[in-house]
């Protein structure tokens, strides 16, 4: 019996400790009239399958995968492929970290405690934020509790407006939309400049519906666009307004690019972001891992887990779970967040790879994928009909407008095995938008590819487009 | 003299291992960063270098190695920890959902480069609406209490497509989990609690003073957290649905009762599973979850994208064009999808014969945990009832006679290799152990947990410090809790800075 | 720099310690014209590339792993495909297995020290001998150590002489050959009765070049070409004539096929074989694991490493290595066998699989193979020109005779990306023997199959075979 | 009441685990048993069933694990076990020998379907020849001794080959390792000692008289084991080639000098190298190993086969009909292949620059601890030397001061979580610890080494019980292994028969 491990005479010796002829005996408290009928379909469990061997369920899920390969991947907008290194997942995965739970026992969970202590300090210090929580589920639902918290946070202001740029991630703002509708917040839009894909800085207010107060500004870096927002400007005009700033980061990026700690005057209030580019598979999207930093007098809004250094009866030092009074186990309906569960593996693995990369490692990647970027731009300039319509100083992300339609590039690209980015009209949902971003790629490079790779796709990447564009020119002049 | 001579060593933090002229290892590119930089505005980069930890390969290997065997673990130790399900974690599972054609999927891959993935995901969607009798399942949540929130959402979403927007309270009992609450405040619900009777069922008549026409819905878990199984679902089905509310199932109970009764069938509109329990996916040190939710046909329309569909052309996406009136995205993409990976392993291997064993051997270890613990003179909260897949231990005699709180009881197990019960919770029984063995372990593990009670029930008695001060055993005694919270030390860096400033001052 | 943990501080405090002005300067004993001068190509290291990140060697690795594939295996002749436990590597490549030394500080390697007890244990209830050893590098050389062993044990005989059946695999018989003929072993032939592929038992005496005595006979089981020996009979011959007999089997055949213990009147006296069946990738043929196993009375004699059971000072159980006098690091020119470093970490291998298997799963692993190859052999005795030589009794292997040459066949087979057996003919030395194998094909088939495979198999090998056949007609009729 | 009062209990066997009534798991096939034993002859089946533990698939899991947290290893701590180069094995290294294409590949598999692993193997073999200087290399040797065998064969066949047959003797230092003669003997030869002077050099005049036309050879490592650089490595093997003998080179200490100084540059005429040890691939708690040969070009014709060879059309392997003189094979196929590749990714992830650094700080390393421990006044054999990569510090004035053994050090260390140094080898320095400490050790560990060793001689001092019954803090007290080999206990079942005979007397 897979994973059963008792034996017949055991299952007999304990029914007659319990007193009970057999196990179904025990379920005698559940009305009949409810119980699972296995010769009725509708009521049995007909569409499950019988239990398989672990040969076969592994035989099975292998030609799974193989049947979605490994392609050559150039598609970023939140998930983006990174060198993981080989340890990481050796080291992460082990029985004592993969099969424990949440250290509600401190004494016997020192290992994940120290752990996520030690994942606090760095994302603190990537940051340049005071504190860290221990994870949030993703980046996208990280943002949603950054809102939420700023919202109970600001209480000069008092307001539910937040300030929502629209060079967020799409997906994003739809995960905070459905997250924080239901407590009466209101996002309200900034809509960026056509020339430079960024938030204009100088004009912001001008921009905005009215001149209430607002509770936040979010302000992505680099954003969805792989553009730089003006980061300190806007930081200080928030500020100067009585709005707090959320800032939401990709945390490779900010081994070069300056830390929200460190925005304007006094600092972003608040970091957000996707932790997956340190050292997690994109694995179609999850499991991933949201981050967040907050300055020191925001910590007891800070949602879910907080891992405290302390000492234990001896004096020596130790770490326990800290705080708990925030949360919903202790504070039931008036916690900050109803977060239980969180990422703890995830969080290991981000704390291995900061540690095996370390500063300069992490640096190295992303002057890699700065380089690797500007290579492939170069590489792009080259065919005239390809537009930047956002310019070229990005991080490692950036838009090329094609003369045909995305779509049909992508469907050819993944004949040839590669992803070659994300169709940005297809993300959005209103006609204006859709046009304003008709044939505008994203696309991502990062430390990851080759030069020939970069060559490989540069050269695909024209030749089929010329190949539709000619294509549809000669049907043009045919009909 | 004495022979224990060698204090255990606190484990260095890693950043105590660093050194910021340390250089590089093979893990990462051979590049000129500044040369780098010049593509990037000066002004908008970063002035203060980040102080990540510069440590040797080995070192970090070696750190966390030995970090990992400070914690107990389902594959070190027994680990009853009620409401938790901390059941094996089969590798086949984490294995094959590492295979590369997995890991390297790139979410907005084409679907043409998806059907893989695709399929098993549509494959699991339909084993856990085929399990739990629901209609529709999308898989989306993160965790359990991301899956209530969707619920909860969901009925609010329902209701005022309804035009009835008036309900604006959700129900929960007084023993439910934290979660309840907190979530139904985050979809801007008020909470009304009803209490426990002795027998552990809900008071049907609190419940029919509550119930009115603001009653949006409410939450239950059946078995419920008490450890028994809520006979009067049916009952209270009626009352709700004749009222104009939904019934909400926290899932977090599903390996009571796998295989053997169906949620949907109990009359719930909306459940959510926690895949890391009943379904064995890694609780990894605090997760990640996931936390499916099922729906009866009336909130089909409300459920949250992406789903998988299928046609004649294959796999696809659901999303919002297909479904108008989804509550939306909860997470970037499709939600833990290496996790659902794992539960969908896990699900194959088990089939539907071994979800049913899943509920008959949790129960069977559940009940005879129980007996033998009652035949051992220990209390129950709930003597006269069977256990579910978990039950609950009262040791308020031991704190009234020896003055040991569960808490000691707890912090000494600990000492004997025993992961301890959940304490405390629900908080309205005293100085409380709830028990879960779960499925997977032994007649064996179960005799030798029962031997170690009595022997700690000795203890109380002959030695009560022994409980009092425990553990002993372990890499640190019991830990200054109320220091954590007043001296908050939550970043090294921080802690650093300050203990510098100190030390400058004398 | 990779796997150096120094920084150049602390390189120059060391060398400061040390009284040295550079690292070069503690070279200084090794005379000058023997260094490598970095600029001679003949002295340097130019042969060698530079190092590369993990990153690009990942790369290199994948691209080539992916060239061999992951093709269907029909060969078997000592090297077999079984599935695999998934946990089984996940815990022996643990840190604390994988990274650790021969256990000879037994207090802080009980781990290692107890698992190889159980594997002592485990092979010597599955050989029904009385002791083990903690592993031999494989089944070919450790085959060597049991002939040696045997010769050293058998006081009584003080032959040099074994008798070495061709039923033994042929790379076997010359990994033998090679180990022992420096110490004056002769290892002479029996040769096989062609009908049945096996040692005809009831006329032994008569095969051999005189009546001399010998020290061993070795009997393999089942032997190379699948099929069964008569075990009990060939024994008790040996035992008449004053040798010892040597069991050469297969571990997964032992869960259903006597026990070499239990072999004739007095059972065998020593068993060895190939773990590598019980839970160790084919991996190109290594690393693989030796066992072997011998009654109380040859402990002695037993090459290797031995772990025994004892108690610590408090009394408490617990285990190290033992007899460590037979050893080349105590006894040195007088030790019963050169072998240190033995193959621990195939050992640890092993005993998770027999402990993840059982007695019951590995009779159903076993009982699997027979089945189906059994399906197999129906299928192919479907076209008559194929020919079953040696019978179709056997255990997992059997040996099928072509009417087309066996190489061009493989050949065909590998473009169907599978790997479909070995050539006998191929694998001897000498022309009759040659010959007498034309066309021989060495099948195997374990659990690891299934229908739709076998199917594809037997169509597949008679489509070429008759396309092959067809062909060299039409050729020798237009010649 | 002291506090410590739990006995670490001692881990059970797994065989105390099962129960032969246990049902199997997912991890056979389903088959009737018997059906298909009928298609084996009745008289050669089994006739008692064996009794192979049968234990559920999480204990299993939990057994292993936990006794995995009972050893030692780099992973978890230092390790400064001389001769063995107990260095950092790169997870990189196991993770891609892992890889299905390689760990599928049956060995007989067509050349056609092998190019991947054998193009590993063929660069390998050029890297491995041209860091050591020889012509040619073979790899199919499964450890250092089975490298020495082969070289040592082929030697012999040298000699025959050149009807040279009255050599019969091979000459070995004192020092050397115990494989060294071991393996002359296999092969056939006397063993010759000859003795080392006070410098840790060869006495050139014991050679001198030694050495005559019965010389087969003379095997040596240089470094010596006893951690110097023989400088009169050039005019040995003069004195040898010149007695038309040759020379084997131990390789078991080249990550002394690699990139340094090459064993063919120095005259040898064969040379083993131990994989595990300067390239890295594990120990794995006593193998595998891995033990390639090289040859200089007279030995060239007798190499072990296989070996990988390219022409035109790619990858082919050189069997015995290429190579007729071939001294044959050691292994069925081409020894330790997995092992080999984990080898080959360590060479690519170092390169050339990468060995030489090995070299560099596994010899900046040692020196540096021995002047520091000559600084707290410990004894080293060779004090006037430098160390190699490793180097000998003896106990003798502890021993006489205190009564202290150097076992009884090595002990105590182990309660102070380090691995104690190699004991009592070579026997030649009496209370000797041979330590190497390998260049992926930081400068912080070897510091905090010094420290112990310092203050586990002012335990000595004070208390040398502390050392004498030491361990205290391990899994297990000293060990009796007297009893170990007088009442041999090798094989649980059968001392459980024994067992039980007993009990059954009373
Ligand atoms: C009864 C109950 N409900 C809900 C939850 C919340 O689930 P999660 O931790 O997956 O968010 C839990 C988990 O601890 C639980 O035990
Ligand atoms: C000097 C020396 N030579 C030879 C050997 C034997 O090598 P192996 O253990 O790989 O057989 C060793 C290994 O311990 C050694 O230290």
């Amino acid at each position: 019996m897979p994973y059963i491990p008792h034996t017949p005479n055991e299952v007999e010796e304990m029914l007659r400790v319990i007193g009970a002829e057999s196990i179904e005996e025990l379920f005698d408290e559940i009305p009949q009239e409810l119980r699972i009928d296995l010769e009725k379909s509708t009521s049995g469990l007909d569409a499950i399958p019988l239990g398989q061997s672990e040969m076969a369920v592994q035989r099975l899920l292998s030609e799974k995968a193989m049947l979605d390969g490994t392609p050559l991947c150039f598609a970023g907008g939140g998930a983006y492929e990174h060198h993981i290194p080989a340890a990481l997942w050796e080291v992460a995965t082990r029985g004592e970290f993969y099969s424990a739970y949440t250290p509600y026992q401190a004494e016997a969970s020192q290992g994940t405690l120290q752990v996520v202590y030690e994942f606090q300090s760095m994302i603190a210090n990537l940051t340049a934020l005071d504190v860290s929580n221990a994870s949030l589920y993703d980046g996208a639902s990280g943002l949603a509790e950054a809102v939420l918290m700023a919202v109970r946070a600001n209480r000069k202001a008092k307001s539910k407006r937040i300030l929502m740029p629209e060079t967020v991630s799409p997906v994003y703002r739809q995960v905070v939309e459905t997250i924080v509708k239901n407590q009466g917040i209101t996002l309200e839009s900034i809509d960026f400049e056509q020339t430079s894909g960024t938030i204009n800085a100088t004009n912001l207010r001008s921009q905005l519906d009215n001149d209430e107060s607002f509770a936040a500004l979010v302000i992505p870096q680099p954003n969805y666009f792989g553009s730089l927002e003006e980061v300190h400007q806007l930081t200080d005009w928030a500020h100067e307004h009585g709005g707090l700033v959320i800032a939401q980061v990709n945390p490779t990026a900010l081994a070069l690019l300056e830390a929200p700690g460190s925005w304007g005057e006094k600092g972003a209030d608040i970091a957000v972001g996707e932790a997956q580019p340190l050292g997690i598979p994109m694995s179609s999207g999850g499991p991933f891992i949201g981050f967040i930093a907050c300055k020191q007098q925001l910590v007891r809004q800070l949602p879910g887990r907080i891992i405290g250094r302390t000492v234990d009866l001896d004096g020596k030092p130790g770490f326990s779970l800290t705080l708990q009074a925030r949360e919903q186990h202790i504070r039931r309906s008036k916690a900050t967040s109803n977060i239980c569960t969180n990422q703890g593996l995830m969080a290991t693995a981000v704390t291995l790879y900061l540690s095996f990369l370390g500063a300069d490692g992490l640096q190295k990647v992303a002057a890699s994928c700065v380089a690797n970027t500007q290579k492939l731009i170069a590489l792009l300039a080259q065919r005239p009909e390809f537009k930047f319509p956002f310019g070229k100083t990005v991080f490692h992300e950036f838009v090329l407008e094609l003369d045909v339609p995305v779509d049909t590039v992508l469907e050819r690209l993944a004949q040839e095995d590669v992803v070659g980015g994300i169709n940005l009209a297809q993300q959005q949902n209103d006609a204006q938008a859709i046009d304003r971003h008709r044939n505008q790629l994203l696309i991502c490079v990062t430390e990851t590819k080759t030069d020939e790779e970069l060559q490989f796709f540069s050269e695909t990447l024209i030749a089929i487009c010329s190949d539709i564009s000619s294509l549809s020119q000669s049907e043009g002049e045919l009909s | 003299m004495s022979k224990r001579i060698i204090e255990q060593q606190a484990e260095t933090l890693i950043f105590e291992l660093s050194d910021q002229n340390r250089r590089r290892s093979s893990l990462s590119p051979d590049i000129d960063v500044d040369k780098a930089c010049l593509e990037l505005p000066a002004h908008l980069q970063r002035k203060k270098k980040c102080e990540l930890p510069q440590v040797g390969e080995l070192q970090v290997v070696r750190h966390y190695t030995r970090l990992s065997q400070k914690n107990f673990s389902i594959d070190t130790h027994f680990y009853p920890l009620g409401s938790c399900t901390m059941k094996y974690n089969p590798r086949a599972c984490n294995t094959l959902a590492q295979l590369p054609g997995f890991t390297a999927r790139h979410p907005m891959a084409h679907t043409s480069m998806s059907q893989g993935v695709m399929s098993c995901l549509f494959d699991l969607q339909n084993m856990l609406t085929e399990a739990t009798g629901m209609q529709q399942v999308s898989m989306t949540p993160m965790a359990g209490a991301q899956g209530e929130f969707a619920g909860v959402a969901m009925i609010k979403a329902y209701h005022e497509h309804n035009n009835d927007s008036q309900r604006n309270e959700i129900i929960v009992p007084d023993a439910a989990h934290g979660t309840n609450p907190a979530t139904a405040v985050m979809c801007g619900y008020k909470v009304k609690e009803i209490p426990t009777n002795d027998q552990g069922d809900i008071d049907i008549e609190a419940l029919e003073k509550i119930i009115g026409p603001q009653t949006a819905g409410i939450m239950l878990t059946n078995p419920s957290t008490l450890g028994v199984f809520e006979r009067k679902i049916k009952l209270i089905a009626d009352m709700i649905h004749n009222a104009g509310g939904l019934l909400y199932y926290d899932g977090a109970n599903l390996n009571a009762i796998l295989g053997k009764v169906k949620p949907g069938d109990m009359g719930f509109d909306v459940i959510h599973m926690n895949l890391h329990k009943t379904f064995s996916t890694p609780h990894g040190g605090g997760g990640p979850g996931s936390g499916p939710i099922g729906v009866s046909k009336r909130l089909q329309p409300f459920l949250p994208v992406p789903m998988v569909g299928h046609n004649e052309q294959g796999y696809y996406w659901i999303s919002e064009k297909e479904l108008p009136l989804s509550i939306g995205r909860l997470s970037a993409w499709m939600g833990n999808v290496g996790i659902l990976l794992r539960a969908y392993i896990y699900a194959l291997l088990l089939g539907r014969d071994g979800m049913k064993r899943v509920a008959d051997f949790a129960t069977l270890n559940a009940n005879y945990l129980l007996k033998r613990l009652m035949a051992a003179d220990f209390e129950m909260a709930f003597p006269e009832r069977r256990a579910s897949h978990e039950f609950i231990l009262t040791l308020k005699n031991e704190a009234k006679k020896y003055g040991t709180s569960a808490m000691d009881f707890a912090k000494r197990l600990l000492d004997y290799g025993y992961h301890a019960p959940t304490t405390y919770f629900p908080l309205l029984v005293p100085e409380c152990f709830l028990i879960e063995p779960t499925e997977t372990e032994s007649k064996d593990a179960l005799d030798a947990f029962v031997d170690t009670l009595i022997k700690i029930r000795e203890e109380a008695e002959q030695s009560p410090d022994l409980l009092k001060e425990a553990p002993f055993e372990l890499p640190v005694r019991r830990l200054d809790d109320v220091k954590a919270a007043r001296e908050l030390d939550l970043n090294y860096y921080l802690s650093e800075k300050y203990f510098s400033k100190d030390s400058s001052q004398d």
